[in-house]
């Protein structure tokens, strides 16, 4: 069984190592090999799922060990296995969801001369998400992070023709490298302090830290929230998701359903030993993870792009996710279900939206669409399904999983608790509003279809299987995932072993909570349906009032992050090479200048006269003679 | 002077006359040689200079050096100066008139500070006594076995060396003044053709020394009529300006002869007047050498060459 | 009389030898100057021989001697070569090493 | 006596050049595959000396000595460490890959005027004479010899600068010449003034072991024996002056902040395998000898020094990875990732932990790799457009893809993405830097970032967008310069993943050179309960 996890990830590595390596020949096949690999690696996961399930709970961690990665004194990187119930729950979701994508993708990506390559990205990215959630440590929980972060580079800028797809793929390495540095530091902070970064050997330790360690463990769980922040798209590293949305629709719902952006929430769940002794580290998670959802929301508000209405979505969510994670054992367990929840039905809407782009020449404003759910009424359904899921509607997966989450808010206890509550309840309306206004400018009304650039009328159509039957299993688990998992606890019960659990005492019950969701959502829908429902909607996007204006700006942090950073970075390198060449390498010329001058002026005793040179010699022989009677004389 | 003493501070009083006089010698030759205006004479002041420190040697018990001083340098070397100030020509004279700037200036604080320090430095040397040569000399049975034993034993190798310097300056002397023939040697026939070719001169120059009072060389021979033909002397002479134009001389002079033939014939030439008339004719070269002062008129002489002449 | 004056007198001629480099410009004068100095030196080594009262200076002064020699003969093919190209012995006329 | 494994090492290229000078001048291709063959024998011979080389074994290995002038105490002393074996193999690694890159670059300089010194057999010559010095560089054992070698390495270098310099140059061939010979001097002037500056502590160190000893000597090994028995002691000020001296060199030559100058020049200037023979193995010189020299014979001084070394490399850090981001100039760009690159191998040096230097060390040999697949593309790309101005490309990943992905391959290795060697060593770096000295190791994470700022932006700028005109006829990698670069990168990816063979063999040197300056790595608050 151990072997059995390094094939899980080596199966997409070798599938990504076919494909770039392979050259045109495999063209017509690629995409076929890429599928089967990423399926391969899914069965794989289901094999060591059954297993793990035939366990005892206290057996069920398998660990394996492939080699020493760096062996240099006192630091000894292992690359080696962890395979527990939460990473357990990552790999099904990967794989899963990953192998549905990879089907999608069949269709999607159908008429794309580059394909094969695409594939071959899509894989990398599988392996390196497992990689990330497999590793028994951090440093090569590391190297699965910058590879993840590769992945999506690559991804995001697959149209690189596209000076936009470019540009976003480099934004998105880039601010994700800075969420790096924290997971970095952090690593060298957990070095220092505990002498070793494996999972192993952190966790037990970090119960041991007294006085001042404390301040360190609280540094080390500050660096993993940067980490998590620049991979899961908080505030204030978010602004690389909205512009992600360049690539290939695919390629927006692997990476903003199942797998990157949820790395944060996994880093911080496997971290939660040093969370739960950084009290500190912990307010600043739940607050980024607040802000976070509502900055999200707001600005799937304004947007009329589908897929970063979707993006904002995202954002959103996830804020929900890692404030669930930063309220600590009463949050880890929801925070994971909404992950998962929230994996099929955002997968299933990204794809929904890639099929409408599909019928709609890849057009993506949405004041462009409308009354497109008799034209593709499997996209509508399975649409439908996920956005009855995100908006929590009773009986669906999102339904479980917020409640949830906005549960264990208010039994956060205190003033806090009611703020992280309201502010959940808050995102839960505005997610109504947002996803029904997506749901009305798409499906509903009339039709606002323009020709494209060329002039082609579209003529949406339904989208072939290949595109049609990933979305219908992924609206499948949209339904019944939440469910299943609420059974009995089912999904408490799984993963207590590994993150731990308490139910908290909420200040407002079970039932009050559910009722507020309940209205929440009533009056989002409601709010929406009045907004865009009732009234045609533009085709030209009104001015509207100046938080519209700021959201559609992503709330003006690409203009803080272009004025601040980029601006000032070009200056700032500007004056930089204008110093080195005239300061640096200035004070070094100028030398020689001066050099040049002294010995232009001395030449000119080189008049090449003799007599003169000989002169020169005789004076230098008084000198040393000199010299001589002088030292004789001291 | 022969028998010094193993060690001694003072020299004998023959020898410190000897060296005052001839140390007096020696730095006026010195200064001869550099203040003469002539590089013949410097030549022969630093003969002189080199002749006292020959006797020097010898007082200072170096016989061999002193014999080979008088051999080598006032002998041989001297005499290669001597030569050399021939071959480049004695005449050319250097004027002592500085022509570099400040050169005197530098050149006369470094020579007085660079003697000051010297001399400085043998004052300071404590040398009150001296150990002579006697003893050195007699130890291998006189000074030239002595030095022979030396040259052949401990400085054989150096002594090698300077035959080889010596060999190689020999060479090196040869082949800088060596004057490589650059194209074949071109027969009697093809400097005859090119003569033709080029228009210059084909027949034989013409003779000097039409005059035939003089030494002829130096006179160039006179045309038909009357000038001076200038291809008749050494190009030589002729650049030095050492040409003696006796032109206009033998134009009065055959002036005077024609007169005195018509006074002894008693009779008048019209056209003959007219023909020698040096005031019609244009500018002659060397106007001036008529009235030669180095030309003494003979009468007498002058007569009787005409007279032969005119028997002619 | 101690010997010593000999050393003066070697002193004062080398310097009156240098004296004469430095201000004469008939390259052959400046030869005769150049000996001059060598003259010195050597009357100084035979000087140096006697008060030592051994004879290594007197073959030091030998071997100047061979070496002046040699000298000569190489300087003064140089000074005529020279002449034969140039038409003078001035050593200010060969300057070419000016920069 | 056994076998002088070491020496031949060393001669092997050298008489490879004198062969390769010597072959006539119409048989260019000859010279061309005699050179190789030469540099493959390097290689081999370099190979078997890693092989021999045991790790637990004593400190110096395959030593050959010889007296050389007794007189002045100097040697003919060669001996490798681990951290000396590693470079000499990197060396004669990338040598061959430098000269199947350079293929082509002396060709154009066969013209009728210049068949008198024939470029082609001077190229490759050259080239393996740089070789046969920088071997010999790291074999040495007394200071005087590696003083030798370390100054005459300039002089094929300057003419290699000089003479193949890159002809795709904006301004024309005449402001290129220019320029060209502008980059070679300087190179030379500041090589040669570091150099002094050595020569002049050299003698000190020379001065001082005779007035100590009795007897001068520059021999390592007899100058350390002396001092670990006592009979040698340096006066606190005396051994900072020498320390400074040294060091002085091995900063111009690393380059550190703020002697970088004449590296960007050099490397613009010069073609890419060229540029590549600059940074990749005539630079690692002075980092090595930083850590063979600077620390083993002045502990206490390298100490001193700490604090400031430490200021000014991660300014080298920050400070190249922000110029190379400014940079239109693709060459250069990298020059300055170079700079920043060497600001990590020094800050490990000198962070005096055994993560900083083992770190930096394997630094070394993947900056040396990383560099070179990086800047041999960057040079196929720049001769096939004529241009080195980032602003004349633009979609090439769309005409030639391999080329892009390769391209993008070396990029990625030099902004130290995990999985690609220099991640392994840059994170040693850090960590190392960071358990001593935590705020120099936060400040120098930052040029992670700024390393992807910068490498991104190339690539971008370069190979994606739409198609430039002048790009789009561009052709794809051709065989022989697939064969440069694959397997560079399959070594990238080898060591990136298993860095374990080179490891093994600098630790216990590492070892060695921190006992030498007395320090122990830093223990952890919380140490592991065993």
């Amino acid at each position: 069984m151990e072997t059995l996890i390094g094939l899980l990830v080596a199966a997409p590595l070798l599938g990504a190592g076919i494909l770039l390596t392979g050259g045109r020949r495999l063209d017509r096949t690629g995409h076929l090999i890429g599928t089967l690999l990423a399926l391969v690696s899914f069965a794989f996961a289901v094999v060591l799922f059954a297993d793990m399930l035939g366990k005892d709970t206290a057996q069920r961690t398998l660990t394996s060990h492939l080699w020493t990665w760096v062996p240099v004194e006192g630091f000894q990187a292992q690359v080696g296995f962890q395979l527990d119930q939460l990473s357990m729950t990552f790999v099904l979701l990967i794989t899963g969801v990953g192998s549905l994508i990879h089907i999608y993708s069949i269709g999607y990506m159908a008429h794309d001369e580059r394909r094969r390559r695409f594939f071959g990205y899509l894989n990398l990215f599988l392996a390196a998400m497992l990689l990330l959630v497999l590793a028994d440590n951090y440093f090569l929980l590391y190297a699965g992070w910058e590879g993840v972060g590769l992945a999506s580079y690559l991804l995001i800028g697959f149209w690189q023709h596209k000076p936009s797809a470019a540009t976003a793929a480099k934004k998105a390495f880039i601010v994700n490298r800075v969420g790096d540095i924290g997971l970095s530091i952090g690593i060298m902070l957990m070095f220092t302090t505990f002498g070793s970064f494996a999972f192993a050997d952190v966790f037990p330790k970090v119960a041991q830290a007294s006085g001042t360690q404390h301040a360190t463990v609280t540094g080390i769980g500050f660096m993993l929230l940067l980490a998590a922040c620049g991979k899961s798209a908080q505030v204030p590293l978010q602004s690389w998701l909205g512009d992600a949305m360049e690539g290939p629709t695919p390629v927006s719902a692997l990476i903003h359903a199942a797998t990157m952006v949820t790395a944060g929430v996994y880093l911080i769940t496997r971290s939660s030993a040093i969370f739960n002794a950084a009290p500190d580290a912990q307010t600043a998670v739940v607050t980024v993870g607040a802000v976070t959802l509502l900055f999200g929301a707001i600005v799937g508000c304004a947007k009329d792009d589908i897929k970063k209405a979707l993006a904002g979505s995202t954002m959103s969510q996830i804020g929900y996710m890692i404030m669930a994670a930063g309220l600590g054992p009463i949050g880890y367990v929801f925070a994971i279900m909404h992950l998962v929840t929230h994996g099929f039905f955002k997968a299933g809407l990204f794809l929904g939206a890639g099929s409408v782009m599909h019928g709609m020449n890849d057009e993506v404003d949405m004041r462009r669409y409308g009354a497109l759910r008799s034209y593709m009424p499997i996209t509508f359904v399975t649409f439908g399904l996920g956005y009855l899921a995100i908006i929590g509607f009773p009986g669906l997966s999102g339904f479980f999983s917020k409640d949830k989450i906005i549960e264990a808010a208010f039994a956060k206890g205190g003033g806090e608790g009611w703020i992280l509550g309201s502010a959940a309840l808050l995102g839960a309306a505005i997610t109504a509003f947002y996803m029904t206004r997506v749901m009305i400018m798409t499906f509903f009304g009339e039709k606002r279809w323009q020709p494209d650039a060329e002039g082609h009328e579209p003529h949406p159509h339904e989208s072939p299987a290949t595109m049609t039957v990933p979305m219908i299993v992924l609206a499948f688990g949209s339904v019944f995932a939440g469910g299943l998992f609420s059974i009995n606890s089912a999904f408490v019960k799984w993963l207590e072993p590994v993150t731990g659990h308490s139910e908290g005492n909420s200040p407002v019950s079970t039932a009050t909570v559910t009722a507020g969701t309940m209205v929440v959502l009533v009056v989002g829908v409601a709010l929406a349906w009045a907004m865009y429902g009732r009234r045609p909607v533009p085709a030209v996007a009104p001015r509207g009032s100046l938080l519209t204006r700021a959201a559609r700006r992503d709330l003006l942090q690409d203009d803080f992050n272009h004025v601040v950073l980029v601006r000032g970075g070009e200056h700032l390198t500007r004056s930089l090479v204008y110093l080195d060449h005239s300061l640096v390498d200035g004070v070094v010329n100028g030398t020689a200048a001066s050099v040049g001058g002294l010995s232009g002026r001395l030449r000119r005793v080189q008049n090449g006269y003799v007599r003169s040179y000989a002169v020169s010699m005789l004076g230098g022989t008084a000198l040393v003679v000199a010299a001589t009677l002088l030292m004789r004389a001291v | 002077m022969m028998s010094l003493a193993a060690s001694a501070s003072q020299t004998s009083t023959g020898e410190a006359v000897q060296f005052w006089v001839l140390g007096t010698v020696a730095v006026l030759g010195a200064l001869g040689t550099v203040l003469m205006k002539k590089a013949v004479h410097s030549a022969l002041s630093l003969a002189g200079t080199m002749i006292v420190l020959a006797v020097f040697y010898l007082a200072q018990g170096a016989y061999f050096l002193g014999v080979v001083q008088i051999v080598v340098y006032t002998g041989a070397i001297m005499m290669l100066f001597l030569f050399v100030v021939m071959l480049v020509g004695i005449t050319a004279a250097d004027s002592l008139k500085e022509t570099l700037k400040g050169q005197r200036w530098w050149a006369a604080i470094c020579g007085i500070g660079f003697g000051v320090l010297l001399i400085a430095g043998i004052a300071n040397a404590s040398l009150h006594t001296f150990t002579g040569t006697g003893a050195a000399n007699s130890a291998q049975g006189g000074n030239v076995p002595g030095l022979a034993r030396l040259l052949f034993t401990t400085y054989v190798w150096a002594f090698e060396l300077t035959g080889a310097l010596l060999i190689t300056a020999a060479i090196g002397a040869m082949v800088l003044t060596h004057r490589e023939r650059t194209e074949e040697r071109r027969t009697q026939r093809e400097l005859a053709e090119a003569r033709v070719r080029e228009g210059t001169q084909v027949t034989p120059l013409p003779a000097p020394g039409t005059y035939a009072r003089h030494n002829a060389v130096d006179i160039p021979g006179l045309l038909p009529d009357g000038t001076i033909s200038e291809a008749s002397v050494s190009s030589t002479l002729r650049e030095r300006g050492q040409i003696r134009d006796v032109s206009r001389d033998a134009l009065r002079r055959l002036a005077e002869l024609d007169q005195r033939s018509e006074e002894w014939l008693e009779r008048r030439g019209v056209a003959g007047a007219s023909r020698w008339e040096p005031g019609r004719r244009k500018g002659l070269p060397g106007a001036g050498s008529g009235d030669d002062p180095a030309d003494p008129a003979d009468p007498a002489e002058h007569a009787a060459d005409h007279a032969e002449e005119g028997a002619k | 009389m101690n010997p010593v004056n000999y050393l003066y007198l070697s002193a004062l001629l080398f310097t009156i030898g240098a004296a004469g480099v430095l201000i004469r410009r008939n390259a052959i004068v400046v030869f005769m100057c150049v000996e001059l100095m060598l003259n010195a030196c050597n009357l100084a080594f035979v000087t140096f021989s006697r008060l030592h009262g051994n004879l290594d200076g007197q073959i030091i002064a030998f071997f100047t001697m061979v070496v002046a020699a040699a000298e000569v003969v190489v300087g003064l093919a140089i000074i005529v070569s020279i002449y034969r190209t140039r038409h003078s012995a001035s050593v200010d006329d060969a300057n070419l090493m000016k920069l | 006596m056994s076998f002088p494994l070491l020496t031949t090492t060393a001669v092997v290229p050298a008489a490879g050049a004198i062969i390769t000078a010597a072959v006539p001048a119409a048989r260019r291709t000859t010279a061309k595959y005699t050179a190789l063959l030469f540099s493959l024998a390097t290689l081999v011979l370099a190979a078997v000396a890693m092989i021999r080389f045991d790790p637990s074994g004593p400190r110096y290995q395959l030593t050959e000595t010889h007296t050389w002038v007794k007189n002045f105490g100097l040697h003919y002393d060669l001996g490798v460490d681990g951290i000396a074996v590693t470079l000499i193999t990197l060396t004669a690694l990338l040598i061959p890959f430098v000269m199947l890159a350079g293929w082509h670059d002396p060709d154009p300089l066969e013209t009728a005027d210049n068949r008198r010194w024939r470029p082609t057999q001077g190229f490759f010559a050259l080239i393996l004479l740089v070789e046969a010095m920088v071997v010999i560089a790291f074999e040495a054992t007394d200071v005087f010899l590696f003083y030798i070698f370390f100054e005459a390495m300039l002089i094929p270098m300057y003419f290699l600068i000089g003479g193949f310099g890159d002809r795709a140059h904006a301004a024309g061939e005449d402001e290129g010449a220019r320029q060209r010979s502008y980059a070679a001097v300087k190179f030379l002037l500041y090589n040669l003034v570091g150099g002094l500056i050595m020569l002049a502590a050299v003698i000190g160190l020379y001065a001082a072991t005779a007035k100590q000893l009795g007897t001068g000597t520059f021999s390592l090994q007899e100058i350390l024996n002396a001092r670990a028995a006592g009979r040698l002691h340096l006066a606190t000020s005396t051994e900072r002056w020498l320390f400074l001296g040294f060091f002085f060199a091995f900063a111009v030559k690393a380059p550190l902040w703020p002697l970088h100058t004449w590296l960007p020049n050099a490397m613009g200037e010069s073609t890419a395998p060229v540029a590549v023979l600059i940074t990749a193995v005539v630079d690692k010189v002075g980092t090595f000898a930083m850590l063979r020299y600077c620390l083993q014979l002045f502990p206490e001084a390298s100490k001193w020094a700490t604090p400031t070394i430490l200021v000014l490399s991660v300014i080298s850090i920050i400070y190249g990875a922000l110029l190379a981001v400014g940079q239109r100039d693709i060459k250069r760009l990298i020059a300055f990732a170079s700079v920043s690159h060497f600001g990590f191998i020094i800050l490990g040096i000198f962070a005096m932990t055994s993560q900083g230097q083992s770190g930096a060390t394997l630094y070394m040999v993947n900056h040396g790799i990383s560099t070179a697949a990086l800047m041999l593309v960057a040079g196929f790309l720049i001769t096939r457009r004529g241009s080195r101005l980032i602003a004349d490309f633009g979609g090439v990943q769309k005409v030639a893809p391999v080329l892009a992905g390769t391209f993008l391959i070396g990029g990625l290795a030099t902004l130290s993405l995990p999985g690609l060697a220099p991640f392994v060593s840059e994170f040693l770096v850090l960590v190392g830097t960071f358990s001593r000295y935590p705020a120099f190791g936060i400040v120098a994470t930052l040029g992670i970032v700024l390393a992807a700022l910068y490498v991104l932006v190339l690539y971008q700028r370069t190979m994606t967008g739409p198609v430039k005109a002048g790009i789009e006829g561009m052709s794809d990698l051709k065989v022989r310069e697939l064969v440069v670069v694959a397997p560079l990168i399959a070594l990238l990816l080898f060591l990136g993943v298993y860095p374990k063979p080179v490891t093994d063999i600098v630790n216990p040197s590492v070892r060695h050179t921190l006992s030498d300056v007395h320090k122990t790595d830093p223990t952890p608050a919380l140490e592991a309960k065993k």
